[in-house]
């Protein structure tokens, strides 16, 4: 049992895939020589030479697009953006091109690339720089996403992305960059499986479906609430594309209570959706609303004070619980 | 006082017309065999042209399409330069450069149709050509993204030094965009093995490129922000087409990086099947149909002493050929309505959840 | 009453709010010259001159920056982005600047300005000249989200949108251009307001929510179902954000049951918002699942008779709620 | 065989060494009051930028920060050579110019700390400086965008015809990305007064623009692709900026349309607060701390006869001002939770539904 970061599990995780196959490459800004502005790709570039871990120009679309383009020709790139919110502006590459070429061209090509990004709030950088834009990946279909919120889970994870056939978008979070994590000693590589997520916590009133940095605070609000006499259940979606949605509507027909804690901004965001599965196959089983604890509609606030109010705390997660939930 | 830039009125702007051909054009050193080959290429992509276009006017094309017709010489060009490994990025304007590259005429005009024969088994029809097999890699229809993802082919190529190219067509009006900077810019520090080709035909929708880029060569006059030198090519022309592409892809092929070539020329119809094309002034058009580069390529070849039965019989072969994939297409089926979830993903299906 | 088309009442909404104020101007993509390449706009530059109505080149990034400085510093300018698929192109300005810096400036900067923009399927135009992505625009906070159904509404919605002092993205709908529509005789302007859904049907039995083109369909299955014995009320949304929710919960309120009719692909899409809405807080109304008709989430064919398959059909909205509504 | 470039290795490139000082710039044409001026907007800057360093370390700075330290020459120039209307769009590098407009030191200095009496509440952050009174129309945080913004402003003043000018400032980095090449692009076209100032510093954020560009001058050898003219001014020495702005500035004003300049300059820090800086080969960072802008322009303000006197005192003027800003910005209280739901709207709330 050996304690990494978050931080190193990017490393790690990427540092196995490229000694695993040798089609293996990765591009971003600052990533190559300077190891990343998150210091989360440090050492590839020495390990693995400027041929395979490759420094580029402030151009996003180029990037993307040399991602896109290397591998419908054999390679299977890792692309760093290295904000999510700078998504938008490679975001034709992404939505119009990389998630449909395949069906277009009724399955010529194959797109096996991972676009790696740091989402999310926490870092007081403001509304340029925190966003949570999951939701706009989930949105578009052709592409799978994925949001680990464990050490262990970033290098299965991102392994079982790097080797997927398609193209996946792969959201670390900013906020878990430093947390440490167990991770068990292990015998070769670690491959995680996408489309699988995870019941973290068992309990029988409420399930509370999160992800990425909301699996931390939903965990420490079920311990809370279970002081109050509330057994939450809770699930860490990990992948909402593929989505498990067996494991939720599984936990849903135990607790017959749904609640989504979200980062994203509250409208069209993915606990909208699991909200809306719910709402359609589960609702003979639900006892009550299904109640979704996002971040407010609002671009994010800068100031430290402002932007903890802003994004859901686990304060507000186990008020919100204990105000609506039969116990 | 500021001032706007004066305005020429639409359709009334001073006509662009084309420079007379450069008769050294016929002395360049290209074998009979490659130039009955450019010959062939032309009349293949002109003739199933025109046979879409007579598709669309009986209804049978149902969405969009984009014609190259009067631009064939650089289709032809590159396709006769090329290597079969080497690959194609096109535009929505790809027919032309899907079929000069060896890919059939039944797939592709089945394709125009919406037909389960199409090459792309009609799901994504005109705009979006695709051939891996003959190294089509497909045709964008968003202005710009394709030049960076031909880097990404180039890419490929480098890394495992195979001696491939990629080329990218595309519009004057897309030099505008800023997919277009980025990636000539990217290639070119990256060294890959990019050929950027800007078939400038004067307008980009139905507004004149003169309206919209400050320079008189969009792409020519770009070059050197990428270290790159600027060349411009007669594009109605094949043979000047053709030695550009040859120089262009041996020097991509051996290490010495991108290239940005600017081909003059113009197309004989409107932008898409939409549009009657008549923003464009009366003198300009004539001009430039006198210029068509079809009839001075059959000239230049019997000038050059080939034989006026080869060309016919090329002539006849082609539009027989036509008629084939036109029956060929007409009798496709159409699509099986299950294709609608397939290929989502590589497995062949479109399942997001369990 | 006169009729027009829904082409047609684009360009009267835009002439007559050109009309109205001198600060507002247009511009894009061959929309000045040439009338637009849908002739959606024709007309324009013949009757206001090259100084209101302007050309722009290839540069989707510089068409919207431009319209957000003037926004910012007096104009109401009406920018034109060809197909709401190549938003994704110049998506930063929308997502990141143009919603987001009133509120990083804390109000120091307003951004009257209307970015219209052709949207959705039917035209056999393919994968990226097909999308509906209304769901991309409303899952971002700060902007506000249109989309008319008819010529009035198309005129009135425009007005409103370009008298906002807010930023406007105004979806039109390929479908709906040659559509034509009774306006009736009007002394002044015609305004309407933002925010404000039409119930465009009554009925008792089940809730039908749709928008833009889905309406249509949404009121020819209404009609089909009446045939069945399933009275359907259809509700035009109109306008995502602000969403008239008081609307949707009080038909809910009397039916009891709602699906949402979405072209958007299914993940994400604005019925997901509008059932996780209900799903919390109409939730005791509620007497069966709510239920979304979406297009899959595949990409668009382009094949029409995929295409037609593909987005949702008269026919599936009838079958669907018969399937599953009470009669 | 496809080659790679040659990769020099990561903080051991060939250093870049400035240029010497052109003495013909201390002849330059610029009255004695405004040679203070730009003496004391660069002090402002420089000792602002100091103790806001000095907080970050104090941990009261809780977000980034990005600092011009070294490059205050630019600031100065540009906001002495500036008319009180004319607009400014700054990056997250915008402390700098949002002083050299005018702004109060207390606000700038209680956003970094995110309080109340911060310039935008809190709201915005160091990377977001804004104040519209004062013209400085923004600090944007993603490269390339208020390129294309600023384009906007100069297009309100062309068609008001009030002689305003946008100046955007932006980095060596940002020529890269496709909106710098769609934004200069556009200005052109549209014969906007649109200014765009290159600071070339010489890196991205930790790589060198060596390895990621091209060409030598990013910003001026690209200007010709643009239609303009190419200009890289000394961006250390004040008056060589002053003088370049007023120029561009004049020919925006008279309908003359956009220009390019290219200044070079040099960060006496990282990139931002988390960087120190490593990557770069010691003897360049030394080379240009000895071309550091400030001490150089006091020395050429005493050659020019200028009393010690003067120019000790608005050293300890500014030494003041920065001591009160702390003072006030420290006391600043936090914002008010409910102003998180504020000012979404011009309405000024947030309400997306009834
Ligand atoms: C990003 C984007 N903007 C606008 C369009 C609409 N559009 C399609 S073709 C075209 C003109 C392109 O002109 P040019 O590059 O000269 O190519 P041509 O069509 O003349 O071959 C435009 C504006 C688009 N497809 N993508
Ligand atoms: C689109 C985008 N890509 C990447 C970044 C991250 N980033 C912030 S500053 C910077 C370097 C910019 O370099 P330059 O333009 O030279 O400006 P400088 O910071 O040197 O002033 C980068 C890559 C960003 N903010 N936006
Ligand atoms: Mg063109
Ligand atoms: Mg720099």
């Amino acid at each position: 049992m050996a304690e990494l970061t978050y931080r190193d599990a990017v490393s790690r995780g990427i540092a196995q895939e490229l000694a695993n196959d040798p089609n293996v490459v990765f591009l971003g800004e600052d990533v190559a020589g300077a190891g990343g502005v998150f210091k989360a790709t440090t050492g590839l570039l020495e390990a693995f030479g400027p041929k395979r871990v490759r420094d580029a120009p402030i151009s996003e679309q180029a990037i993307l697009g040399a991602a896109m383009g290397a591998a419908m020709t054999g390679l299977r790139p890792i692309a760093e953006i290295m904000f999510s919110d700078f998504l938008a502006v490679c975001w034709d590459i992404i939505a119009n091109e990389i998630a449909k070429s395949r069906y277009m061209t009724a399955g010529q090509m194959s797109f096996p690339l991972v676009i790696r990004t740091a989402n999310g709030g926490g870092s007081r950088f403001g509304a340029q720089h925190s966003q949570s834009v999951e939701n706009w990946a989930m949105a578009v279909p052709g592409l799978k996403v994925v949001a680990p919120s464990t050490a262990l889970d970033t290098i299965g994870l991102l392994a079982a992305a790097v080797r997927d056939p398609d193209p996946v978008i792969f959201f670390e979070h900013k906020s878990c960059y430093p947390m440490k994590f167990d991770v068990p000693d292990h015998d070769g590589d670690i491959v995680d499986e996408l489309g699988t997520a995870k019941v973290v916590r068992e309990g029988t009133d409420v399930t509370i479906v999160a992800l990425a940095l909301m699996v931390h605070r939903a965990l420490d609000a079920a311990e809370r609430l279970a002081g109050e006499g509330i057994s939450a259940e809770v699930i860490d979606v990990r992948s909402l594309v593929p989505l498990d949605t067996a494991t939720i509507l599984g936990s849903v027909a135990k607790t017959s209570r749904l609640y989504t804690v979200e980062e994203n901004p509250r409208l069209c965001g993915w606990g909208a959706e699991i909200a809306s599965i719910v709402a359609e196959e589960a609702f003979w089983d639900l006892d009550g609303p299904v109640i979704r604890i996002t971040t407010p509609h609002v671009p994010l606030p800068a100031a430290d004070s402002l932007e903890d109010a802003t994004i859901p705390s686990v304060e507000r997660i186990v008020e919100t619980i204990a105000k609506t939930a039969p116990n | 006082m500021t001032t706007m830039p004066s305005y020429s009125e639409y359709g009334n702007h001073d006509p662009v017309l084309p420079d007379p051909v450069d008769p050294a054009n016929a002395e360049l050193p290209i074998d009979v065999d490659t130039r009955l080959t450019l010959f062939r290429l032309q009349q293949e992509i002109r003739l199933f042209e025109k046979r879409a276009y007579d598709l669309f006017l009986r209804g049978l094309v149902k969405g969009t399409s984009h014609l190259s017709l009067g631009q064939e010489a650089i289709a032809a060009g590159f396709g006769a330069a090329m290597r079969p490994d080497d690959w194609t990025f096109a535009t929505y304007r790809g027919h032309a450069h899907t079929l000069a590259r060896g890919v059939p005429m039944t797939p592709v005009l089945a394709e125009l149709l919406g037909r389960a024969n199409g090459l792309l088994g009609g799901k994504g029809g005109s705009m979006h050509l695709t051939s891996v097999e003959h190294g089509v890699m497909g045709s964008y229809a968003i202005i710009g993204a394709h030049l960076c993802v031909a880097n990404g082919a180039a890419w490929t190529a480098q890394y495992n030094d195979t001696g491939q190219v990629a080329v990218a067509f595309f519009g004057d009006g897309t030099t505008n965009i800023g997919a277009f900077h980025e990636a000539v810019n990217f290639a070119k520090v990256w060294n890959l093995p990019t050929v950027f080709v800007c078939e400038n035909n004067l307008y980009m929708e139905y507004t004149s490129i003169g309206h919209v880029a400050p320079v008189p060569n969009p792409a020519a006059d770009r070059a050197s922000a990428y270290g790159l030198e600027s060349i411009v090519v007669d594009g109605n022309d094949a043979d000047a087409v053709y030695t550009a592409a040859i120089a262009a892809l041996d020097t991509a092929r051996n290490g010495g990086g991108p290239s940005l070539i600017e081909a003059k020329t113009y197309r004989h119809g409107g932008h898409s099947r939409a549009d009657p094309g008549k923003y464009r002034p009366d003198e300009e058009v004539a001009a430039w149909m006198d210029r068509d580069p079809i009839p001075m390529y059959h000239q230049r070849l019997l000038g050059l002493g080939v034989d006026e039965g080869r060309l016919s019989a090329i002539a006849t072969q082609t539009a027989a050929a036509v008629e084939t994939a036109t029956q060929e297409a007409i009798d496709g089926p159409l699509p099986d309505l299950a294709s609608i979830y397939t290929d989502v993903w590589a497995d062949g299906g479109w399942q997001w959840r369990n």
